[in-house]
């Protein structure tokens, strides 16, 4: 069912956890949906110098945000920005079409933790504006 | 990992070998065609008929009254559905539970779009249907009441033979899906007033793909599958023979010291439910604590999801399951669960182990040592969990 | 009795060696429910996905086109009540044929039932159906054709592929029971336009309970078995692994150097024709002479009754059928034979002797003389055949 | 599916043949139903002497007949007038529910032929007269 790749995002996740002086956090999801991402940034000088999450969800969920955060560690906050679920999907080696939301989550999650350093900096990030938090409801994923 | 531990035997288990052995020989020496008149077809037909003893003789049912099936799903399909179009002359009424397993849902659902009405009965938080809600819900339409003998992912064990006397006092057909009970509980069919019955035989050690529906002398039904006379009848198509016998071996020998074996399966069903209370906070038992089935036990784990705790068990050997196997590809919490009125986000963290006769108490301590430590670390990981760490 | 000829085979096959031995880990070892997501439930996933690509290969389908069902009589009357259902606003109106098998056939009465029409087309003495009384029974309201691939008493083979220009033209769904094609000739769905076709496992020394529906992508399609989300939402049930494990396999074997089998196959059927034809008097070739299944022979013996052929060849060893093996319990003579216009008293003297990859040409000379013989005992004991005899 | 009796008197019928100078003859059945029986009566002083048939028919048709004429060869006529559909099946060990219209053949036969004795020879047999030839119809046995 699981790539690979997701089964070992899935048992040694990395960067769990929480930063204390996070320049930036962010939330998404709902235990209603089974699923709830929280990243924490520390951004210095433009660049994203640390990030740890915690995550409650299935195994992709894990995966994926354990992916996302290392594939923005490091980088420019434009960089960050760029991160698409696909991305992080791919870098995953996939995951089942029924999961794929769960790649969406962790994209968002990067986001909604950039808009909170955005709004607590006063820093403009373009891009962030447009963004639509609104998920399509993924309950009604049916695979035919 | 050294060894592997199912306790996923409600979602299926293996043939046993004594089961396999009595099959093989109808793959290729006896293939005949139980249809065909010449030797080599009377052999078959004279294969199925033991089995269709075997079945029988385990419900106190008469032999005609068993029709072989492809499965549990088939057997449910064709008990609802064949009622409701033969007897639809005399009502649209049907009644089930809100906590079926989905063969019988969606087959209710299905007719709802299709001129019935069904009333899908609440239960309490044992999962438990209240007779008097059954006997209210009752109306001159109401041709049908479907009610499953033991719920597949908590357990627990509805008041079948009350449920079927309200029926037969009223001149309601009544069916019961009793894939997880038989096997595992004693059925009189007679003595419950039950009509129609489905079983399935991949959940005692018999093989996949092949189930049986029991059908009252003088119900009147239509077929799900019309063709040739096979099964009086009722059900065409070539007969799955091997599958067929090793039904009929595997119900016969289910039924074997059966009270010795649910003896053994309930000392280590409570073992684990104990040891995990003991072990692990925030958990809640599901279902009801001495009405269940004897190898079932299911927890919810607050704060954590099911799929996770199920990946990780999986990791160090142990297979189990979370929701009912059929649904593990969805993203919705088990219906059942929020019957029984569990909220969604714990309803999430559920898993189920269900026990067979091939599991030990080693394997019963492993699974708790094991828990402990995937609880514990998911726990950790989980944004739910931190305020309650921190006492919030 | 030395040996026993088995020349029934499209009554049943046995399953081959090789087959058996894929299937037999999924009883014992590899017993996962496909549905669970844990290594043992991913073992036995793979192995229905590899066996659905083996299925969709040999029919040049996609493979999310290939749904698993018990054999079949349920594929035939999943296609059928399936598409009539859920179309059923478009129009209610069925074309098949007077020589379908009754999975179809009784399928169609039950509709008719229950506010639909069907036209049974008729067939020539050779039992093909006429191109130009197609189209002319084709109206606003049809939608659906379901005609078979091959016929399984008389083995005619139907023009499909005009057939299915023909429904693709008009928009109408077009199913063909390839039940007794499927292993024998080839098949192309794009090519042949069909939308939907039925095989069966043991028709292609596979397992017995185990077929395919295959479904052209965007088909509109009822369910037959609702329930669990398995085969991609449209058959409920825990998949029969093992069974569909064989049946991918035996498929797989069955096209293999397919043109060098039936080649041998063809030779020996047309021996077994002629010896007939030379040695016995009174007897009838029935279905086309050349345009048939590659073991298909069929005739009638004039002056005597089918059943008393087949015991009378039961007892030297030799493993035959009349009419067809579902309904061989019933008095009535073959439905297909009545169509191809013969009368009650000859189509009641049919024989079917089905060959197989396992038939010798030592075993047709050996069927022939015991025919001889055993034709000669009876019609000496048949008041109808004295007469001949002084000829009157 | 058929008693050793029956596939004894299958593969062996007793009795098949015919009898030139014939007391009486009766055939009942027809070629349409798949079965017919010929039978052949030499009767001597109110006794039957010799009996012989012709059997179109399935295996049981022919097992019927074959015990039919064992049963009533040497009899009296009154001893066959007695033989019942019923005691031809149960001579056999039994037939399959939807072959037991073959016994009734055989007993039709048997009565047909001493009605044929009866008006050639002009003896009067008391019970032929309501006998009725007509059977039911066979086609429509179902079995449930
Ligand atoms: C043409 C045809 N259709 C359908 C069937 C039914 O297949 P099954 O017996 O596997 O259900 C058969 C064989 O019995 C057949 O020959
Ligand atoms: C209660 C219940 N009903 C029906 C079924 C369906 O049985 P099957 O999968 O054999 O079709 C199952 C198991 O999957 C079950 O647990």
């Amino acid at each position: 069912m699981y790539s690979e790749k997701v089964m070992d995002h899935f048992t040694n996740p990395r960067n769990v956890g929480e930063i204390e002086d996070a320049s930036g956090i962010g939330e998404v999801g709902n235990a209603k949906c089974g699923d709830i991402m929280r990243m924490y940034l520390k951004i210095e000088d433009g660049k994203i110098e640390d990030v740890k999450f915690k995550t409650f969800g299935c195994g992709s969920a894990i995966a994926s945000s354990s992916m996302a955060t290392e594939l923005i560690k490091g980088k420019t906050i434009e960089e960050a920005m760029a991160l698409t679920n696909k991305a992080v999907a791919e870098a995953l080696d996939g995951l089942p079409p029924v999961k794929m939301h769960c790649s969406v989550l962790a994209e968002q999650a990067i986001k909604a933790a950039l808009l909170d350093y955005s709004k607590k900096h006063n820093v403009v990030i373009p891009g962030l504006d447009e963004f639509n938090f609104e998920e399509e409801d993924h309950h009604s994923v049916t695979e035919d | 990992m050294e060894k592997y531990i199912y306790m996923d035997n409600s979602a299926t288990t293996p043939v046993r070998k004594e089961v396999l052995d009595e099959m093989l020989p109808y793959f290729t020496e006896k293939y005949g065609n139980p249809s065909s008149i010449y030797s080599l077809g009377s052999a078959s037909r004279v294969a199925v008929e033991k089995a269709r003893e075997q079945v029988a003789k385990v419900l106190n049912a008469d032999k005609n009254e068993i029709f072989f099936t492809a499965g549990g799903s088939e057997s449910d399909n064709w008990a609802i559905k064949g009622i409701a179009l033969k007897n639809k002359n005399k009502g649209n009424h049907i009644i089930t539970t809100k906590i079926e397993h989905h063969a019988v849902l969606h087959t209710c659902e299905y007719l709802e779009k299709n001129g019935f009405e069904v009333t899908y009965l609440d239960v309490d938080q044992d999962g438990l249907i209240n007779l008097d809600d059954l006997k209210n819900a009752i109306k001159d339409e109401t041709i049908l009441i479907t009610i499953m003998f033991a719920n597949n992912e908590i357990g627990t064990i509805q008041p079948i033979k009350e449920i079927g006397q309200i029926a037969r006092e009223r001149g309601i057909y009544f069916h019961t899906d009793a894939v997880q009970a038989v096997g595992n509980l004693k059925i009189d069919v007679k003595d419950m007033n039950i009509d129609l019955l489905s079983l399935s035989g991949h959940k005692f050690y018999g093989p996949k793909g092949v189930g049986v529906l029991y059908i009252k002398k003088g119900t009147k039904i239509d077929s799900l599958i019309a063709g040739g006379a096979q099964e009086r009848n009722k059900r065409a198509g070539t007969e799955n023979v091997p599958g067929i016998v090793g039904l009929g071996k595997a119900i016969e020998l289910a039924y074997e010291n059966l009270d010795e074996k649910n003896e053994k399966l309930i000392k280590l069903r409570d073992r684990l439910i104990s040891k995990i209370e003991e072990n692990i906070k925030y958990v809640r038992l599901n279902g009801h604590r001495t009405n269940r089935l004897p190898g079932n036990v299911n927890f919810c784990f607050e704060f954590i999801e099911g799929e996770s705790l199920l990946l990780s068990l999986d990791m160090v050997g142990v297979a189990a399951s979370s929701g009912s196997a059929c649904t593990s590809g969805s993203l919705d919490p088990s219906h059942v669960l929020l019957a029984i009125g569990l909220p969604h986000e714990i309803a999430h963290g559920s898993l189920r182990l269900s026990l067979g006769i091939y599991n030990t108490e080693e394997e019963v301590d492993y699974v708790v040592d094991k828990l402990v430590e995937i609880v514990d670390r998911l726990r950790k990981m989980s944004p739910l969990y931190d305020k309650i760490a921190e006492g919030k």
